[in-house]
């Protein structure tokens, strides 16, 4: 046991790469407006859809502004002249918002729900389930727009709606682990001494099921990222001038002929972000079957 | 029959796991002769399951049979054999039988199509007559209704048909050897000695050998010519089955024996049992590996691994510095 | 031994049902009685699916039987409150088969072995420390290894931990439900002697089931035998070796394997074909589709309990 | 079975019900009038009470809703307020294009996930595996609309093979069809054939360690015979599994591909309808949709059962 490779090695480079980039990308939307940063909505009138590197000034956005300051958009402006820098990082907090918050909706109801569904059976099964398979079976990108279409498309709302889109199969998973480990003697066990079903629930099925419920919302992080870009990208997502990487791929797509960095940058961090948090996912997950392999 | 049907010599097989190599199989031989049955029994984790399977080279990727080993089977080394001719010996030379009777049918496939493969395949045989000789098959292991059960599958059988179906997969092909990798351990006894029956019967018949891989020393002794006993991946004892219970010269061998219940003892009798726990393989041990569990053990015992000899007769070879029964 | 006729667990006509695929029942345990008197250790044998192990957990209230009597202590289970139950649960405790599955695989041993205390809830956390310590090295276990995984120990080991969870209540009645089964031979040896040990100590008295009718012989004072959720016959347990009545009972003796008889295996006396399924069972005797003396009464009537000798009981129409 | 069946296709036909019941209490009882939404912010109210009579908006949404299915059930979905039509007529006439997409997308993800699974799965960890796992882990974080950009810049504008947007009805001509149909199918199957390839890996894997594997292995059998006729049909139930649960996604996956390629499907009609405020044909819409998934899972369903005899076995019993 004490020679066995530490948790550190264990998890491998890549995924302390990746969490790197997951923390990079959060600190930095967390502390935007700290930064030295044009506003996201600023435009250079001067220099729309500029290649990465352009150097613009800054008297051009505020005319009133007597000393104008240079800037180098790093990753180009947009169509409008905006610098796409600045627009990906606040556009990871759209994100990382929706990204973060709807799986612990999904989370705590689905796995309650799920929890519930596992351990009693019978009748309560038949009913949480039948409910929850019948959220699953609303096509959900359909239902999302129609969500966002009928109350709007805000923030809260998306987060809401998405969050409750994912509470079925959070439910799904919990029920299945729980069924698992429910019809193991050492429920039996605690009951044989006289644990009521509370009690089980916290003590025998909670410590079991929450590892791998755990890894699933890893998963389901990027799934709602992806998600939010495809709404933000047909135009339903956080209405503008808020930016969210979806709207900024679609803006680029209209340009793709001349231009690609438009499209180019956000497709990229988008790609990086949702990549990381399923590779974390995946050395967790095989980092927990390993584990359970010495049973 | 000068030659043995199938020879092992210094059979050694690796298994690399992500923690690291275990040698399952340490440098095992033993020889079969046709119609004879060579017992194989230990505790589990013993390297036995895998013995079986490396002989017909039936091993996972991250298991190695190493260059020295030497397996000739009818008179014909399989080592250098390329995948196609190793499949002709599997499927007409030697067959096997597994012990789980649920899990080595194909639960999605019809018993009848299971039975037919080998003879489709093999024997080249045309739908029809193969489906019929099925039905034969069947009914020679002792399946009432074979029509009805060929369009059965594994989940309609109950677990001592389901063994009977693997018996006559098995023997579809007319084999020369059989294995049988702890054949009845999943069945009831009442239903054990039927299918060991049956085996014995068939044995006999067809003049099969039989490598008869056992946990159950009873089983052993009832059913095996020979027995070898497995401890740590090596064989540790190798005689005729009555002298190794008359006369076991290797202490574990001794209190392996010692250590099942006898119906003859009144209740309450104490077991003499074997101190510790079975070698942990993945540690290489210096001396004999069954030195740490046993009161007889000495220094050399501990230091120098005990090779496979013969003592006072031909046929009756063990592994120990301080084998019982040695007048001193 | 004083107490010997007094019974410590009385079954009375216990039956335990399963809901099966169409709704209907099946009868996993029909209509069984005995007692186990105090001190005694009664084995249960039979084959798989004859309804043992549900037997044992109708026993435990796990939940309780479907119908019938289970008397411990001359309390009748079914008629306790739950707080009742609850304060009488310490003095009945059960070894489970698989000790994979029965213990909680997130906690450390101690504290599985404490539970058990820290239910009842009457010790404070450093007493219940000490009473586990001195419980795990009773069992063989080392103390140091307090605050380790199951996963860490081998399967003898972790029967050893269960052993220890069920003793640390200082029960009466110890049920063990195929607590050998799964092990090899020479672990095997050290648990049945370990059980041993722990019932002299512990004055326990033990229900002890398997498959394995020697095992049983080795431990049990009697022996009941149960084919298809009924109880075949009932002796104690040389009586029975010497000379048992039911055909089943002599199936059973004359198919296991014997390294010092590997000669004496009597065909005659087996049983033929496969064990029905227990959601159809056979009408009248439901051994006659196996039974080597079947007769043409054992189709249609169903066999009584026939005394034939003092505490030998069978139940088969040729002892009419 | 028949009994099955028709329990499976009334739990569909509840979804279906709840479905649409939602979406049209969502549209009619939620803030914000669809009167007012329709006669814009400069009507009077004359006007905006006219269009409520119109909608039948005054009435109680039970009864509206209830008159709405029974239209439904008769094959009238209401007419459309942006297209001047009926909503029906433009949902036929789109569902083709959306049918053909998606059913091209999906064979291309099995010819995609199947090939690569089992060789993945015959030798895992080999450098075909590596490298094919890797590629799908990070084809896995590619969005589908980025996909469609980037298969549009490489194949459309860089390489000039395939055009960029628009479609060639079957009329004109099958190979136009398929065309102008290929790069979108592939957009959606190589962000779908990753989750199928997957799950065909590990549970073939699974498969593979399996006895019978091992069985078909000792009865000399050639490894691409006991790869696709002995392990692919029980590794394949997860599979099936998946792609019925996909179903949803590639509607979603095909309403973002027909905004990308601009495809007359059903997907552009909903988002144009959506941003036009066309209730009637929003409704329509995710009507059809909700059929199509319902369709599809009960199909999956019957897949099942046929796949495995132990599912149908259970399904003829009557659970499942």
């Amino acid at each position: 046991m004490d020679n066995s490779p530490s948790i550190f090695e264990k998890l491998g480079i890549t995924f302390w790469l990746c969490l790197m980039w997951i923390v990079l990308v959060v600190l930095l939307a967390l502390f935007a407006d700290l930064l030295p940063l044009p506003g996201a909505d600023v435009m250079d009138w001067d220099h729309p859809a500029a290649p990465p590197g352009t150097v613009g000034t800054l008297q051009s956005l505020i005319a009133s502004d007597a000393n104008p300051t240079e800037i180098v958009y790093f990753f180009g402006t947009d169509t409008m002249g905006r610098d796409i820098l600045t627009r990906l990082i606040y556009g990871a907090r759209v994100s990382l918002a929706v990204g973060l918050i709807t799986p612990l909706i999904g989370l705590f109801f689905g796995g309650i729900l799920g929890m519930l569904a596992g351990f009693y059976k019978g009748r309560v099964e038949t009913i949480i389930m039948a409910v929850m398979d019948s959220i699953l079976a609303f096509p959900g990108l359909v239902l999302l727009l129609a969500i966002t279409f009928f109350l709007g498309p805000d923030l809260k709302n998306i987060i809401i709606s998405l969050g409750f889109l994912t509470i079925p199969s959070f439910a799904r998973i919990a029920r299945a682990n729980t069924l698992t480990y429910s019809q193991r003697d050492f429920i039996q066990a605690s009951r044989m001494v006289g644990q009521n079903d509370l009690s089980i629930i916290i003590h025998e099925i909670i410590p079991n099921i929450f590892t791998p419920m755990l890894i699933y919302a890893l998963l389901v992080v990027s799934y709602m990222i992806v998600a939010e870009g495809s709404l933000s990208f047909l135009g339903l997502g956080v209405p503008s001038p808020t930016p969210s990487w979806g709207g900024m791929i679609a803006e680029g797509k209209e340009v793709l002929e001349e231009t690609t960095h438009v499209s180019l940058f956000p497709a990229l961090i988008m790609f990086l972000t949702v990549l990381s948090f399923n590779l974390i996912g995946d050395s967790l997950r095989n980092l927990l079957d390993a584990r359970g392999g010495q049973l | 029959m000068s030659i043995p049907l199938l020879s092992v010599k210094h059979l050694t097989t690796d298994i690399h796991l992500e923690q690291g190599k275990v040698r399952a199989v340490r440098d095992v031989s033993f020889d079969l002769w046709q119609g004879k049955t060579i017992g194989i029994v230990g505790e589990s984790g013993c390297g036995k399951s895998i013995l079986c399977k490396s002989i017909l080279k039936l091993l996972p990727a991250y298991a190695h049979i190493l260059e020295k080993s030497q397996i000739i089977f009818n008179g014909r080394s399989i080592n250098n054999l390329t995948e196609k001719e190793l499949n002709k010996i599997r499927g007409q030379g030697a067959a096997m039988i597994f012990q789980d009777p649920l899990s080595s049918l194909n639960p999605v496939m019809k018993i009848g199509h299971q039975v037919t493969e080998t003879l489709l395949y093999h024997l080249k045989m045309e739908e029809e007559p193969a489906l019929k000789k099925a039905e034969d098959l069947l009914k020679a292991v002792g399946i009432a209704n074979p029509s009805q059960r060929i369009d059965q599958y594994p989940h309609q059988l109950s677990g001592g048909l389901r063994q009977r179906v693997a018996i006559a997969i098995a023997l579809a092909c007319e084999p020369k050897l059989l294995i049988a990798d702890e054949p009845t351990t999943a069945l009831d006894v009442t239903v054990q000695a039927e299918i060991l029956d049956l085996l014995d019967h068939l044995q006999i018949q067809r003049n099969m050998a039989m490598i008869l891989v056992t946990h159950d020393f009873g089983l052993a002794a009832c059913r095996a010519d020979e027995i070898a006993v497995m401890y740590g991946g090596k064989i540790v004892e190798y005689a005729p089955a009555e002298k190794l219970l008359a006369n076991p010269r290797m202490p574990y061998t001794k209190a392996l024996i010692n250590a099942i219940p006898r119906l003859e003892d009144p209740p309450h009798t104490p077991l003499q049992f074997i101190e510790g726990q079975p070698p942990n393989m993945m540690i290489p041990y210096a001396g004999c590996c069954f030195a740490p569990r046993c009161s007889l053990a000495g220094h050399q015992c501990r230091d120098q691994e005990p090779l496979l000899i013969n003592d006072d007769t031909d046929d009756h070879s063990f592994a120990c510095w301080n084998p019982l029964g040695k007048i001193s | 031994m004083k107490n010997k006729n007094r019974p410590l667990l009385e079954l009375s006509n216990i039956v335990v049902e399963f809901n099966a695929d169409h709704g209907e029942k099946i009868h996993a345990v029909s209509d069984i009685s005995f007692a186990i008197f105090k001190g005694e250790t009664l084995g249960l044998v039979g084959e798989s699916g004859c309804g043992k192990s549900s037997l044992a957990r109708a026993v435990m209230q796990l939940p309780g039987p479907a119908s019938g009597k289970v008397t411990f202590c001359s309390k009748d289970l079914a008629q306790l409150s739950k707080k009742e139950l609850l304060k009488i649960r310490p003095r009945f405790q059960m070894v489970f088969q698989d000790s994979v599955s029965a213990l909680n695989p997130k906690r450390s041993v101690g504290k599985t072995i404490a539970m058990p205390l820290k239910v009842t809830g009457n010790l404070s956390k450093n007493e219940r420390h000490t009473l586990v310590e001195k419980m795990m090295s009773k069992v063989g276990l080392d103390s140091e290894l307090f605050n380790n995984k199951p996963h860490q120990f081998s399967g003898g080991q972790c029967q050893r931990i269960q052993i220890a969870r069920a003793l640390i209540t200082e029960p009466e009645l110890l049920i063990c439900d195929e607590p050998v089964s799964s092990l090899d031979v020479s672990i095997q040896a050290q648990i049945i002697n370990l059980l041993e040990t722990m019932r002299k100590q512990y004055d326990l008295t033990m229900l002890f089931i398997s498959h394995d009718l020697a095992v049983v012989k080795n431990i049990s004072d009697r022996i009941a035998v149960m084919y298809l959720g009924k109880l075949c016959e009932i002796a104690p347990s040389e009586q029975l070796y010497q000379s048992c009545a039911h055909p089943y009972t002599s199936a059973l003796f004359s198919a296991i394997p014997r390294v010092n008889h590997p000669q004496a295996f009597p065909k005659l006396q087996r049983c033929i074909g496969e064990l029905p399924s227990p959601t159809a069972p056979p009408s009248g005797c439901r051994f006659r589709t196996r039974c080597p003396k079947v007769k043409e009464q054992c189709v249609f009537e169903e066999p009584k309990l026939y005394e034939i000798s003092p505490g030998h009981t069978v139940a088969c129409h040729l002892f009419q | 079975m028949i009994k099955l069946i028709a329990k499976k296709l009334l739990r569909l036909f509840f979804i279906l019900i709840a479905v649409t019941a939602i979406t049209f209490f969502m549209v009619n009882l939620l803030p914000g009038d669809a009167a007012y939404n329709i006669a814009g912010p400069d009507s009077t109210a004359e006007e905006i009470e006219n269009i409520r009579k119109d909608l039948g908006l005054n009435e109680n949404v039970v009864v509206r809703y209830l008159n709405w299915l029974f239209k439904v059930v008769k094959g009238d979905l209401g007419e459309s307020l942006l297209a001047r039509g009926l909503v029906s007529r433009a949902i036929v006439s789109r569902l083709p294009v959306t049918i053909e997409l998606l059913v091209l997308s999906v064979l291309l993800s099995l010819m995609l996930a199947i090939p690569f699974g089992v060789i993945c799965a015959y030798k895992p960890g080999s450098l075909i595996d590596k490298a094919v796992s890797s590629t799908a882990f990070g084809m896995m974080a590619v969005p589908v609309f980025v996909m469609g950009i980037a298969l549009i810049y490489i194949f459309s504008i860089h390489l000039r093979w395939l055009p960029a947007t628009g479609f060639s009805p079957i009329s004109a001509g099958i190979f136009a069809n398929i065309k102008s149909l290929l790069l979108p199918a592939f957009t959606i199957a190589m962000v779908e054939w990753v989750p199928l390839m997957r799950v065909l890996r590990s549970d073939m894997i699974t498969t593979l360690q399996e006895n019978y594997i091992l069985m078909a292995r000792s009865k000399g059998l050639p490894a691409p015979y006991i790869l696709f006729r002995h392990a692919l049909q029980p590794s394949s139930l997860t599979l099936i599994t998946i792609l019925g649960l996909q179903i949803g996604h590639l509607f979603g996956g095909s309403m973002i591909v027909e905004t990308i390629f601009a495809l007359p499907g059903i997907g552009r009609l909903l988002i144009g309808s959506i941003f036009g405020r066309d209730y009637a044909m929003v409704q329509g819409c995710i009507l059809f949709t909700t059929i199509a998934y319902v369709i599809v899972n009960f199909a999956v369903d019957m897949l099942y059962a046929f796949l495995d005899p132990r599912i149908r076995k259970q399904m003829v019993d009557g659970h499942g």
